[in-house]
C-alpha cells in the first residue's frame, strides 16, 4: 500500500515538474510546480519524515510559492508574455540542457546501478522531537548561522524591493 | 469502515452549520443594526440559505471568455476542499476525530497556507483590474497574517509539548490555555479574521472600492462555493480558538461534544459582532499593524512563555 | 519490497534535480530560472531525507531544514532583484540583462 | 574590588542601548547621561588600577568569566574579561582620553543635528574598544576588534549626505576588511593547531608545542599583523587613515589617533609570545615599522589640511611602534602608545579648536598669526607638538622615543641603520610638527576668529597638555642597567622578553642624539616657515622640489598606485576581454604602420619597380601553385586563432545562462570524475 502510494506522488511529482520546465504560461507553471512540492511532501511523509513534510507545504508551497504568484501577478499578465515564452522555448534550446541532464542522470544511474546506494531495510521513522533535539545540540552553531543569513535575507529584500525616487 | 460513516456525517453537519450561520448572521445583524434581517422563507427566515443555494445552482454557470479557464475554476475548488481537510484531523471530543495526526496542528497550517491560493489564482484568472487587485492584497494579507499566526500558537505547543490537537486540548484539563497565553489568544484571533478575511479585514473583496475583489468575475456555484469556503472556515477557526485556547471539550456535566460546540458558537458570535462593529482600516495599515505590532508581540510572547518554561518546568503554568 | 523504496526516492530525487537543471539552463524568462533553482533544491532536500530515512538518523531532515532556510533568504532577494531588473530593463529576458558586448 | 572590573565595559555599552533603542532625548540629557558613564568608567577604571597597584601584579593577570558564549562538542568559548598590566593599561587610556574627548565633544558637536546618534556611536565604540583590550580569548577579542571597526566606520561617515564622507567611510571600511580577513583565518590556524582560543592558553601551549621559526607559527603570525597593520594604518594598508579625517575632529582624536589605530600594536604585544617565536615576522616588522614611519613623516611635511598632517603624523608614530615591537621591546612600544595618546588627542583636539573658532577653516596656508588672539591654543600647540618631536627632558615623547630609539639600537634586529632611521624620522617629526605650529600661530593673519572655545574645549586639552609634560616621569629610570617603572610594570604582563644589557654609555649617546635631532628638526622649521630666507624660497620653487613635494603630498602616491597595480589591470583585463587583444596588437603594430607607408609611397617609381620584379612574378607563382600544403597551414592558423579569440571572448558574455550552462558543465563532469573513480 505504502509502495504504492510512492510511486503515485513519485510520478505526480515527476510528470508535473516536466509540465512545469515546459509550460509558457508562468501562473500554470507555478500550479505545476506547486503540485510537484505536494507530491514532494507525501513522499516526505511516506518516508517516515512528517515534519518535513508539514514544513515543504507550510514554507515551499505556501510561502516561498505565495511570493512567486506575487511577483508574476505584478509584472506578467496578459497573453503578450506567454507568447514571447512560446518563442524562448524553441526546440534549438534544449539540446544542450537535456543533453547535460541526462549525463547527470546517467551518472545517478551508474552509482545506483553499480551498488553504492543500497538499502536493506525500509525508511525508518524519524519525529519531530529527534529533528528537534539534534538541530539545536550538533547543529546549534550552524542554526545560528542560518539566523544570521536571515537577517540579511530581510534587509536585502527591503532594500532592493523598495520604489527609488529616481526610478521610473 | 467506522470513519468513512465519520466522514459523511461530520461533512453534511458541517455544511448544515455553515447555512445556518449565513441566516443567523444575517438576523443577528439585522437585529444589532436595528432593522429586520430575512423573514420571509420559512418561520422566521430560517430557509432562507436553503433557497439561496436553490437560486445559486439554478444560475448560469458562466465563465468569462477573457479569463484563464483551468485557474478559474480550480480557485474556488482550492479553498473549500482545503478547509475541508482541515476538519479531518479537529478533535470533537476525544474519540469523535477522523485522523489523529501527530503534526495536527501543521497540518492545519499547512493547509490553510494552500488556501491563501484560491483568492490569488481567482484573482489573476479573472483577469480583470479589481480582480487582480483584490488577489494581490489578499495574497499580501494572507501571508502576513499566516506569520504571525503560526507565531502566536508556538506558546500553546511549547506548553502543551506537542503538534497533537488532542494533546493540546488534554494539556488544558486544569487551566484553559487563554490565561497563561492571553497575548498568544488575541493575535491569534486577530489573525484568524485576517486569514478568513472577515470584515474589518475583508479587503480583498472590500465592496465600496473593488465591487466585490477577487470574486467579482465569479456566478453561480463557483461563486457559492467561495461564499460556503467563508464560513467554513469561520468554523475551522473558531474550533481552532476553542481547541488551542479555551480548553476545547471539556466542561462540567454537559456530554463533550455538546461543550464543544457551545464554546464554538460563542467565538463564532464574537466574529458576528466584530463584523457588525468595527470599520475597515486601509490596506497599508493592515499590514503595517501586522509587522510592527503583532509581529514583535508575538515574539516576545514566545520568549517570555520560553523562558518561563525553562526556569520552572514545564508545569510552571 | 519495502528496501528499495528509499532507492527509488534517491532516483525521484535524481530526476527531479535533472530537471530542474533543464529548466534552469533552457528557460530565458528570470522568474523561470527561478523556480527551477526551488525545483533542484527541493530535490537536494528530497535526496536529504531518502538519506535519513534509510539510516533513521534526524539529520537528514535538519539539512532540509537548512535548505529550507536557505531558499527563505533566498527567494525574497531573488525576486526583488527580479523587481529591480523589471524596473531597470523593462524585460525578464535573462539573456538580455547583460551590459557586456561578448 | 577588582571582580567589579566587567562593569568598565558595560557601562558605555548600556549607555549606546539606551541611546539607540531609547526615545529621542534632549542634548544636555544625552551629555549628562554619557559624561556621567563615561566618568563613572574612568574612575572605576582608575580605582581598580590603584587596587591592582597595591596588591601587585600577579604574572598571569585576572580573569573573569561572564557567560559561556558558544558551547559546541569542542569547541567551547566564554565570555570573559582578562586583566593585566597591559589591559590595563589600555583601559585607562581608553577611559581617561574618551572621557576628555567626549567632555569636548559636548561642546563641539553642540549645533549638530544628530547630537544622539553621535553619542551613541561614540558609547559604542568605547565599549567595543573596552571589549577589545580586555577579552579573554581571542574571538571575543574579534568582536570587539570588529566594534571598533564598525564605528569608525559609522563615524568616518557620519555626515553621510556629503559624498566624499561616505566613500572615505568604505574605504577605511574597505581596507579594513583586508587585514581582518587575514586575521580571521589567523584565529582559525591557531584554533585549529592550538584547539584553543584563549589567549593565556594559546601562549602557553604555542612555546610548548613549536620551536623558534616553526612555519606554522610564522604563517600565524603573519597573518595576525595582516589584522594589525589593517587596524593601524602601517604599509600598505594604511591608506584609509589619511581619507579617515572626514570623520568629526573628536572622532579623529580618540578613533584615529589615541585608541583605535594602535589596536594593533596592542594585539602585536598580547601575543607577543607568539612573535618571538618567528623572527622572520618581526623582521617584517621592522621594516614595516621603518618604512611606515619615514614616509608618513616625510608625507606629514607638506600637508596643507591640519588634520591630515595630523593623521600622517599618527600614521608614523605607529610605525615607531612598530619598530619597538619588532624589536622585541614591547614595553617601550606600550610606552610610546601612552604617551602618544596623550599629546596626539591634544593635538587633534586643537586642530578641531582651530577649525572651531575659524569657521571650518582646515588649510594652515590660510591661518596664521593667530599667537594673539588664541593665546590658549597657542600653548597647547606648543605643547603638543613638543611632545611629538620629543624635546628633551621636559615633554614625555622624548622618554618613550628615547627608549626604542635605544631599543632598536641595542637589538640584535636592529642596529645602526636603525637608530639612524629613527633619527632622521625624529627629525622630520620636529619639522613637521613644529612647521604647524609656526604656520599658523605666527606671521600674516589670514583670517579673523570668529568665536573662541569655551570651557568644555578647552579643560580637556589643558588635561592632556599637563599629562603630555608630565606622565614621561613614568618611563625615565635613574640607571641605565636597570629598566624604568613602566617598563618593570609592562614585563609583569609579558615576561619573557629579556631585555638586552644597556651601559650607560650607550643610553647617554642615545639621549644626546635623539634630543639633537629634535631640536635639529625645530631649527630647521624655525629657519624654514619663520625666517623664510630667499635662498631656501628660490629652491623650493624649483621644478624637481615641486615634483617632490607633489609625490610626498599625494602620501607617496599610495593611491594612484593601487589604481595601477588593482583597479587598472582589472580594468585592462575587462577591455581585453572585449575587443579580443591579440587583433589590437597586430592592428597597431602592423597593419597600420603598413598602410601608412604605402599610402604616402604609392606609385613612386620604386613603387612601380617592386610591382614589376616583384610582385607580378609572385603573383604568377602564387597563381601556379594556389592553395598549397603552406596556404592550408596559414589559413589553419589564422581560423585557429580566430577561434580561440572566440571562445575567450564567450567566457565573459555577462549572460547568466551561459554562467550557469558552464557551472552545470563543470560540476556534472566533477560528478562524472568521482563516479568513475
Amino acid at each position: 500500500m505504502m509502495d504504492f502510494f510512492f510511486y503515485v506522488a513519485a510520478s505526480v511529482a515527476i510528470s508535473s515538474t516536466v509540465l512545469f520546465v515546459i509550460a509558457p504560461n508562468a501562473v500554470h507553471a507555478l500550479l505545476n510546480l506547486i503540485l510537484s512540492f505536494l507530491a514532494i511532501a507525501v513522499i516526505f511523509l511516506l518516508l517516515g519524515a512528517p515534519f518535513a513534510a508539514a514544513l515543504e507545504v507550510i514554507i515551499y508551497a505556501g510561502a516561498v510559492m505565495v511570493l512567486f504568484v506575487f511577483v508574476i501577478m505584478m509584472l506578467q499578465v496578459g497573453p503578450k508574455s506567454v507568447e514571447q515564452e512560446r518563442r524562448w522555448i524553441g526546440i534549438r534550446i534544449w539540446w544542450v540542457p537535456v543533453g547535460l541532464a541526462m549525463l547527470l542522470l546517467a551518472e545517478v544511474g551508474t552509482l545506483i546501478a553499480t551498488g553504492a546506494v543500497t538499502a536493506e531495510s525500509g525508511p525508518r521513522r524519524v519525529g519531530p522531537e529527534e529533528v528537534g533535539l539534534v538541530l539545536l545540540s550538533r547543529y546549534l552553531l550552524a542554526v545560528e548561522l542560518a539566523s544570521l543569513l536571515l537577517l540579511p535575507g530581510i534587509l536585502g529584500a527591503y532594500y532592493l524591493g523598495r520604489r527609488r525616487r529616481e526610478d521610473p | 469502515m467506522n470513519e468513512l460513516v465519520l466522514i459523511v456525517l461530520l461533512l453534511g453537519s458541517l455544511f448544515t452549520i455553515s447555512a445556518l450561520l449565513i441566516w443567523v448572521e444575517r438576523r443577528l445583524l439585522g437585529h444589532w443594526q436595528e432593522r429586520y434581517g430575512p423573514n420571509r422563507v420559512g418561520p422566521g427566515g430560517i430557509l432562507q440559505s436553503a433557497a439561496d443555494a436553490i437560486k445559486l445552482l439554478a444560475k448560469e454557470d458562466w465563465t468569462p471568455p477573457f479569463a484563464d479557464k483551468p485557474v478559474f475554476v480550480l480557485a474556488p475548488a482550492v479553498v473549500v476542499s482545503a478547509v475541508l481537510l482541515s476538519f479531518a484531523v479537529v478533535p470533537f471530543t476525544p474519540s469523535l476525530i477522523v485522523a489523529d495526526l501527530n503534526i495536527g496542528l501543521l497540518f492545519v497550517f499547512a493547509l490553510s497556507s494552500l488556501s491563501a491560493y484560491s483568492i490569488v489564482l481567482a484573482g489573476w484568472a479573472s483577469n480583470s483590474k479589481y480582480a487582480l487587485i483584490g488577489g494581490l492584497r489578499g495574497s499580501a494579507q494572507m501571508f502576513s497574517y499566516e506569520v504571525f499566526m503560526g507565531l502566536s500558537v508556538m506558546g500553546v505547543v511549547m506548553l502543551a509539548g506537542s503538534f497533537r490537537l488532542r494533546d493540546i486540548v488534554e494539556a488544558q484539563q486544569d487551566l484553559w490555555f487563554c490565561i497563561p497565553q492571553m497575548i498568544g489568544a488575541g493575535i491569534f484571533f486577530i489573525a484568524a479574521l485576517a486569514e478568513t478575511h472577515r470584515l474589518p479585514f475583508d479587503i480583498p473583496e472590500a465592496e465600496a472600492e473593488l465591487v466585490a475583489g477577487y470574486h467579482t468575475e465569479y456566478s453561480g456555484m463557483k461563486f457559492g462555493m467561495f461564499f460556503l469556503g467563508e464560513y467554513l472556515g469561520i468554523v475551522l477557526m473558531s474550533s481552532l480558538t476553542v481547541i488551542l485556547f479555551l480548553g476545547g471539550w471539556q466542561g462540567p456535566w454537559l456530554p463533550p461534544l455538546v461543550w464543544f460546540w457551545l464554546k464554538t458558537f460563542m467565538v463564532i458570535m464574537v466574529f458576528f459582532l466584530i463584523r457588525a462593529t468595527l470599520p475597515r482600516p486601509r490596506f497599508d495599515q493592515l499590514i503595517t499593524f501586522g509587522w510592527t505590532v503583532l509581529l514583535p508581540a508575538s515574539l516576545l510572547n514566545l520568549l517570555v512563555t520560553a523562558i518561563i518554561i525553562l526556569t520552572n518546568g514545564h508545569d510552571a503554568l | 519490497m519495502s528496501g528499495p523504496l528509499v532507492v527509488h526516492a534517491v532516483m525521484v530525487a535524481g530526476i527531479l534535480f535533472a530537471l530542474g537543471l533543464t529548466g534552469l539552463l533552457a528557460r530565458r524568462n528570470l522568474l523561470f530560472m527561478l523556480m527551477s533553482v526551488e525545483v533542484m533544491l527541493n530535490a537536494a532536500g528530497l535526496g536529504f531525507i531518502a538519506a535519513g530515512a534509510r539510516w533513521g538518523a534526524p539529520d537528514g531532515q535538519v539539512m532540509f531544514l537548512f535548505i529550507l532556510t536557505l531558499a527563505a533568504a533566498e527567494v525574497p532577494v531573488a525576486l526583488a532583484l527580479v523587481l529591480q531588473v523589471h524596473r531597470r530593463f523593462h524585460t525578464l529576458d535573462a539573456d538580455a540583462v547583460t551590459l557586456m558586448e561578448g | 574590588m577588582l571582580d567589579w572590573f566587567w562593569i568598565i565595559p558595560a557601562l558605555p555599552l548600556a549607555g549606546f542601548l539606551v541611546l539607540t533603542l531609547g526615545p529621542s532625548l534632549s542634548r544636555a540629557t544625552v551629555s549628562g547621561m554619557t559624561l556621567a558613564t563615561s566618568t563613572l568608567a574612568a574612575m572605576l577604571s582608575a580605582s581598580i588600577a590603584v587596587a591592582l597597584l597595591q596588591q601587585g601584579f600577579h604574572p598571569v593577570g585576572y580573569s573573569r568569566s561572564l557567560w559561556t558564549w558558544i558551547d559546541l562538542d569542542g569547541f567551547t568559548t566564554r565570555i570573559a574579561l582578562y586583566i593585566d598590566a597591559l589591559s590595563m593599561t589600555m583601559v585607562l587610556i581608553i577611559t581617561g582620553v574618551g572621557l576628555l574627548v567626549q567632555l569636548y565633544a559636548t561642546e563641539y558637536m553642540s549645533e549638530d543635528d544628530e547630537y544622539q546618534r553621535f553619542f551613541a556611536y561614540m558609547n559604542l565604540f568605547v565599549g567595543s574598544m573596552l571589549v577589545l583590550v580586555l577579552a579573554d580569548n581571542l574571538l571575543l577579542l574579534f568582536l570587539g576588534w570588529e566594534g571598533v571597526g564598525l564605528c569608525s566606520y559609522l563615524l568616518i561617515g557620519f555626515w553621510y549626505r556629503d559624498l566624499l564622507n561616505g566613500r572615505a567611510a568604505r574605504k577605511a571600511f574597505i581596507v579594513n576588511r583586508i587585514g581582518d580577513a587575514a586575521m580571521l583565518v589567523g584565529l582559525c590556524l591557531l584554533f585549529t593547531e592550538l584547539g584553543t582560543l584563549e589567549i593565556q592558553a594559546i601562549l602557553r601551549n604555542a612555546t610548548l608545542q613549536w620551536t623558534i621559526g616553526d612555519p606554522l607559527v610564522v604563517t600565524a603570525t603573519v597573518l595576525l599583523l595582516g589584522g594589525a597593520i589593517g587596524k593601524s594604518a602601517q604599509v600598505p594598508l594604511h591608506v584609509w587613515l589619511p581619507d579617515a579625517m572626514a570623520g568629526p575632529t573628536p572622532v579623529s582624536a580618540l578613533i584615529h589617533s589615541a585608541t583605535m589605530v594602535t589596536a594593533g600594536v596592542y594585539l602585536i604585544a598580547r601575543t607577543h609570545t607568539l612573535f618571538a617565536l618567528a623572527p622572520v615576522t618581526q623582521t617584517a616588522i621592522v621594516v614595516i615599522g621603518t618604512t611606515t614611519m619615514l614616509f608618513a613623516a616625510s608625507s606629514a611635511l607638506v600637508q596643507r589640511d591640519i588634520k591630515r598632517v595630523f593623521a600622517y603624523s599618527t600614521i608614523s608614530q605607529l610605525g615607531y611602534m612598530f619598530i619597538a615591537l619588532g624589536v622585541g621591546a614591547t614595553g617601550a612600544a606600550i610606552f610610546h602608545l601612552f604617551t602618544h595618546a596623550c599629546f596626539k588627542a591634544l593635538l587633534f583636539l586643537l586642530a578641531g579648536a582651530l577649525m572651531f573658532s575659524l569657521h571650518h577653516e582646515k588649510d594652515l596656508m590660510n591661518m596664521g598669526g593667530l599667537r594673539r588672539d588664541l593665546p590658549l591654543l597657542f600653548w597647547a600647540a606648543v605643547i603638543g607638538a613638543a611632545s611629538l618631536s620629543g624635546l628633551p627632558f621636559i615633554t614625555a615623547g622624548f622618554f618613550s622615543k628615547d627608549q626604542i630609539l635605544l631599543q632598536a639600537w641595542i637589538s640584535p634586529n636592529g642596529g645602526r641603520w636603525l637608530l639612524t632611521a629613527g633619527l632622521i624620522g625624529s627629525v622630520l617629526t620636529a619639522l613637521y610638527s613644529f612647521r604647524v605650529v609656526f604656520l599658523a600661530f605666527f606671521g600674516e593673519k589670514h583670517r579673523e576668529v570668529s568665536k573662541s572655545p569655551g570651557w568644555r574645549m578647552t579643560l580637556p586639552m589643558g588635561i592632556l597638555a599637563v599629562l603630555s609634560l608630565g606622565i614621561g616621569w613614568l618611563g625615565w629610570s635613574p640607571r641605565a642597567e636597570e629598566p624604568s617603572w613602566f617598563i618593570r610594570l609592562m614585563d609583569t604582563a609579558m615576561p619573557v622578553h629579556q631585555p638586552d644589557p644597556i651601559t650607560e654609555a650607550q643610553a647617554g649617546m642615545v639621549a644626546v642624539l635623539a634630543s639633537s635631532a629634535a631640536l635639529l628638526g625645530v631649527a630647521g622649521a624655525y629657519l624654514m616657515y619663520m625666517q623664510r630666507p630667499a635662498s631656501l624660497e628660490a629652491v623650493v620653487k624649483t621644478e624637481a622640489v615641486q615634483a617632490i613635494r607633489q609625490f610626498l603630498f599625494r602620501g607617496w602616491a599610495f593611491n594612484w598606485l593601487y589604481r595601477l597595480t588593482i583597479q587598472k589591470p582589472f580594468r585592462l583585463f575587462a577591455q581585453a576581454a572585449k575587443h579580443d587583444l591579440v587583433e589590437r596588437a597586430y592592428d597597431r603594430l602592423l597593419v597600420r604602420p603598413f598602410l601608412s607607408t604605402a599610402g604616402s609611397a604609392k606609385g613612386d617609381i620604386v613603387d612601380q619597380a617592386y610591382e614589376r620584379l616583384l610582385m607580378r612574378p609572385f603573383q604568377w607563382v602564387a597563381d601556379i601553385n594556389q592553395d598549397d600544403v603552406l596556404d592550408r597551414l596559414y589559413r589553419g592558423l589564422t581560423r585557429l586563432v580566430e577561434q580561440a579569440a572566440v571562445t575567450a571572448r564567450r567566457l565573459q558574455t555577462g549572460q547568466v545562462r551561459w554562467y550557469a550552462t558552464v557551472l552545470a558543465a563543470g560540476a556534472v563532469g566533477l560528478a562524472g570524475l568521482a563516479v568513475l573513480a
